[in-house]
């Protein structure tokens, strides 16, 4: 155990520094360049560095980096700290990328990836329907193949950002005959058609972060498909596993208490004891996903399993984020009266005024919700992680 | 010893909710909701016709001369169909009248406020997060007052304002008057909107005995909002209740799930038992003075707090949905955080329960 | 609304104070009776002039007056303020009494009825067992008519004052060919005979309060049947009613309360801004199962439904009895190093030194356990409360 | 970077838990916990050959040289196995000559201590709940010491006690001493009995940097005690889930329902991720001085309370038997209550851990 970075990471980073003094911010012209620009061009030369799009062959795009926990770290370290553009977040390159990595075909990969992580080609998801939210192999969204074409006809929710996005990799039914899971197909769908209908769903803070998407007899060809039809399941499964990843970030849970914190005293509340406590207590929570965060990061780094400690990151999240909330709400005192600002604050916000955090007390129900309810979190816990039987209601349906 | 319902009291709450689903039924909060209007001045007309402005004035200023405990349930009533109009400022201001207002104050307003003629509304608030009488600052200055108070529900629209000023007294101010501006504010629970009211040397008027008013004001509202909390808690649940009867996941409806119908227990366990905590403090008002201040500071901080987690946890059992503004859980979401806020939030008024208690090492 | 009482009460009130006040405590020679013979003496009076075994028949030793939930209320706090002894408590005054008056033959009450409300015949409750906890259909006990005598063989546990009592009510299968509850009976037993072993039954804070009972070839007659062969779980349900209500008394959660406000006083801890807030909060809880009990009482007073609300006593109580647990564990401080007391607590003790306290806290989980789990209790409110379903795995099960 | 385990830790975990398994499974565990003698010394002798009572002792004197991590996942293993002896005193008294003894104490006692030919302990609390060096209150006066001192971990068998004294000092007192008086108590935990310790003027030698040692003895055992109650806790955990896996109700092991598979899961969430905060503590006594109060602080009151409500959860989950003398989770159930209480509730270090961190308004 040793929370230090050995020398050669030590010389890494100090490589990565040198890099980031000389690359970031852009000099001369090219600082005179759209900031969309500026990003785009440092994110090139960074990956020509091996420094971003690490897990991506060349042919791709990316820089073909052998796997190294601790130089990504190291390397999101030192790009945070100097406010380098980082890798390109987002639901493409997170989750889109690396299933076509895992599933896709050749072609796929050559033509989806490179403007991907480059920026220039934006997804969204289609997994979720009105009637099947934690039930993802009870969706009703058909594709038929006529011809060399897909036809598809349904309806997705909670898109997030629909309306901006190029293609959606979406879950259809394509074998009608078969049941549940085995009829899925997983195709790639091009947004900007006659056939797709994009509507914001306004959540219960007055934002509208989430969409529905309505497609009918939208098209998509023959060879938009990734893994072989009614493999759909499988090919998204990798991808869910990287959004729940994603969301149970232990940096966010840490950042959202330091600004908890900050609110406690701006309002003149850190004095109050039993605020005191309840902020201790509640660290308590913080530290230990923190902590566990290290150990699955080091587990990640040799190669060895972490057990079923790291089926609960989002559950951990969540619970964090219900009590920062309920907390919140408490500190906020009469701000709770005035509307919330509306934004999709997630964690990622400054959360500065008590309209973000009445905000965010809202939004942390839809994260209780997204990428799987609390329940469903629960049952794969105690199923995959300590051998309790399946759900005897679940079952029952078969 | 009684503590149940007269046969009266069953009939007023049946006639109020009657009336709601037919002249006020969800799909219209949904359109108050959304639009910029405050309220439906048609759906107040209404309620007055029914009597609901003049429940407490006594039938000599035109009122019905009913209690505290029916005016509670109709504020029950309200909750559970997320009235949206200026009831609960309405029914403050004519307790400021009632229990501090001369005879002539009473003489001159009571008759009004009753039939709904006027409508009046308090301003308690203030930007500080003061609520207690202690703590409120607009000055007087002879018949003029000058401050800012916050959160006043309804001011907008109202005639009469009882405002709270220092010295924990209280004083008339008739919205037209010069001085007076009121403010809109965006707030949370759009179906009782709030506004500021900034006085520069308004006009206004003392009440006769403003410092024992305003805490019987504070704590009838603690009790209404008691009892707004616990009728739209108990709208959650069975809201939660249906939807799990409905919802199909994994091919059964989803109160299969022990987990879901465990929620719904505990929801119930919750909410259910506590409706008494809001009926003693309200009849604590109207006939047991020593114990009404602290009733009421315990009704109002545990029934908020139900209602609030009632709140999250529909939400949770609705799934996705539950978390969209088309979802008409949203209406009794914000309505939590109003009854949980206004007035003070629980942990103040649990101190004050704790203070009144005599609770000292 | 009212909650004081008419002027007829009021009389009534006045009746019964006035009978205290000439007939407790006894006067002359009665007063230098043993203790449980003065109060023999004064129930057979307070019977007589209709205050106590009220539902009970004249002809069983009652004194057969209408239902009046009011004149009982009325006459317990007079009873309590002047501290005579009231009704018998136990098992077989609150259980059996009951079940017999409903189910049992003439000839059962009359002989079992008079002496059990007197005190001269204790019982004890022969329901769980071993493998069948929550899942009472499932009870292996085996009664065999042999003759004119029922032959039992099996064991029963959590059996409270199994030592002392005179008989067992106890559910046996007689009908082995009957499944679940079709073949259970409600048999009563003799204790005292060599077919059966008590054997107590040691809990977490080192108080033994329950047995085991291990019968072997234990008899009884063969009319000691109460309802017809395999009737025995009908019968036996009226009597768990009854046992729920009495566990969830909410007097004796608002006695605990004000026991846990002098402990906080004791321990100098009330000054504490974090303790008066988690006090108050669970006065809330407290003062809300005090007025659900009003409601409910005013409800049986007049013959109406008070609705789900009567399936959630025992689980309130169970819940506010964890809340009071937590806090008191932290109020106790370093008490919490030692040993508990031992001493069966609930909710009736003094409770007034740390070591009690300690007891309380381990106590308050049998409390969660006894007389069916939370989780049933949840089931109960769930579907007979709310109509939700019943429950897939236990329906799996058929 | 690297948080996790060496080979070399991951050998230590497993022989320590074989040896328990071996010499001291959980029914000998019984047998001491109902039994008079507060331990079984055969076995801690076992584990003083292991190398256990001289882990952190440098090899000049007969000790193993590791670190506060090493000890910590030792004390781990043995919270899981509910381990029955002097562990936790000795290592503190251990500590405290490591930490504030001049080079003659530590050549007198570190190698009796690492081999286990001496036991020693600690006298830290007083009757007044008072657990911080600065409110220590024993007097000295020249070289010896008077007053008393309770919640001594087997002192009873002691040779050598470290004491707690006015100025927040440490002063060694030998325990057949005249003037020293052990009196044992009846404690919850009948795996770590404790004593009052009563000194009148008993001969007593200062620390040569006691002050520093008190503070330093403090976080090593707040460390201690999470890494014991994480391993409590992961045991309780598992026992719950084999029992779920095995209790057959209504026709179906009670893991089949959602209720009892959902406390679980719960359970686990609790604990599991819990598990960095006593390594992260331990670390940091080792390595980050700066971090070591606070860290131990916030593991201490975090995994205790855990390790108690995993305690309370089991309990419900094993049913009526689990609230039995008979069934083993009231071992851990009773050291769950020791851990959340030896050294000081968890309220008193989230307070400690509020002022470290500077929280103020």
């Amino acid at each position: 155990m040793d929370l230090r970075y050995s020398e050669e990471y030590e010389a890494f980073r100090g490589e990565v520094r040198s890099f980031l003094a000389s690359s970031w911010p852009l000099q001369g012209d090219e600082a005179e360049l759209p900031a969309v620009e500026q990003a785009a061009l440092f994110r090139q030369r960074a990956i020509e560095q091996g420094y971003l799009a690490r897990a991506i062959p060349r042919s791709y795009g990316g820089s073909q980096q052998d796997p190294d926990v601790l130089k990504a770290t190291i390397i999101g370290e030192e790009f945070a700290r100097a406010r380098a553009p980082g890798e390109m977040r987002g639901i493409g390159p997170s989750m889109l990328v690396p299933t076509l990595l895992e599933h896709g075909a050749e072609w796929q990969k050559e033509r989806f990836i490179p403007p991907t992580i480059k920026g220039e080609m934006h997804w969204c998801q289609g997994y979720s329907e009105p009637g099947s939210g934690s039930d993802l192999a009870s969706l009703k969204t058909r594709a038929e193949l006529q011809g060399d074409e897909w036809r598809i006809n349904g309806q997705k929710i909670w898109t997030t950002g629909a309306q901006i996005s190029d293609f959606m990799f979406c879950l259809c039914r394509t074998e009608p005959e078969q049941s549940k899971h085995a009829g899925i197909s997983y195709l790639l769908i091009d947004m900007k058609q006659p056939g797709i209908e994009v509507k914001p769903l306004r959540q219960l803070n007055g934002g509208a972060d989430f969409n529905e998407v309505f497609l009918t007899d939208a098209r998509t060809p023959a060879d938009h498909i990734v893994g072989k039809r009614g493999e759909g399941w499988i090919v998204s499964r990798s991808t869910l596993e990287h959004e729940r990843n994603m969301i149970g970030d232990a940096r966010q849970t840490k950042f959202i208490f330091k600004g908890l914190v900050r609110l406690a005293k701006q309002m003149g509340r850190l004095d109050d004891p039993a605020v005191r406590q309840r902020l201790a207590e509640l660290e308590g929570y913080i530290a230990a996903h923190e902590y566990s965060g290290y150990r699955q990061l080091t587990c990640a780094a040799r190669g060895e399993d972490p057990g079923p400690v790291s089926l609960m990151n989002k559950l951990v999240s969540t619970n964090i984020q219900g009590m920062v909330a309920k907390l919140s709400l408490d500190l906020v005192g009469d701000g709770s009266l005035a509307a919330p600002d509306g934004s999709a604050r997630g964690m990622f916000q400054g959360l500065r005024d008590t309209s973000g955090w009445v905000s965010q007390y809202m939004w942390s129900l839809g994260i209780a919700i997204a990428g799987g309810t609390a329940n469903i979190q629960r049952n794969v816990i105690a199923e995959r992680g300590y051998g309790l039987p399946r759900d005897a209601a679940a079952q029952s349906s078969k | 010893m009684d503590f149940g319902l007269s046969e009266e009291q069953e009939i007023l709450q049946q006639t109020v909710a009657q009336f709601l689903e037919g002249e006020c039924p969800v799909t219209r909060v949904r359109d108050i909701f959304d639009a910029d209007e405050p309220y439906d001045a048609k759906v107040w007309a209404g309620l007055c016709e029914l009597g609901i402005a003049g429940l407490l004035v006594p039938e000599e200023h035109g009122g019905a001369g009913l209690g505290m405990v029916d005016l509670a349930l109709v504020a029950e009533v309200l909750g559970r169909g997320a009235f949206p109009g200026p009831f609960l400022g309405h029914a403050l201001a004519t307790v400021a009248l009632l229990e501090g207002g001369s005879e002539a104050q009473q003489r001159r307003w009571l008759p009004r406020l009753a039939s709904g003629e006027a409508l009046g509304s308090v301003a308690l608030g203030e930007a500080s997060g003061s609520w207690e009488p202690d703590e409120w600052t607009p000055s007087l200055d002879g018949d003029m007052v000058s401050g800012t108070k916050t959160w006043s529900p309804a001011a907008a629209g109202a005639d009469l304002l009882v405002v709270g000023v220092a010295g924990g007294e209280l004083v008339l101010v008739e919205c037209g008057a010069a001085g007076v501006t009121v403010e809109p504010i965006e707030s949370v629970d759009r179906t009782r909107r709030l506004d500021a009211v900034v006085l520069e040397s308004a006009p206004c008027e003392r009440l006769a005995d403003g410092a024992r008013a305003a805490r019987r004001v504070r704590d009838a509202g603690l009790a209404l909002l008691a009892a707004d909390a616990f009728g739209g808690a108990s709208r959650l649940l069975a809201m939660a209740v249906e939807y799990a009867g409905t919802r199909e996941q994994f091919g059964v409806t989803i109160g299969h799930f022990q987990a879901v119908k465990h929620k719904l227990a505990d929801m119930a366990v919750e909410v259910e038992p506590a409706r008494g905590l809001y009926w003693y403090a309200a009849y604590a008002w109207d006939a047991l003075p020593d114990e009404s201040e602290r009733a009421s500071a315990v009704a109002k901080a545990h029934l908020t707090d139900r209602f609030m987690q009632a709140a999250r946890d529909s939400v949770e059992i609705h799934g996705g949905i539950g978390f969209t503004w088309e979802c008409d859980v949203q209406f009794w979401f914000k309505r939590a955080m109003f009854d949980r806020a206004f007035l003070g939030q629980p942990a103040l008024h649990r101190e004050r329960a704790a203070a009144l208690g005599g609770w000292a090492a």
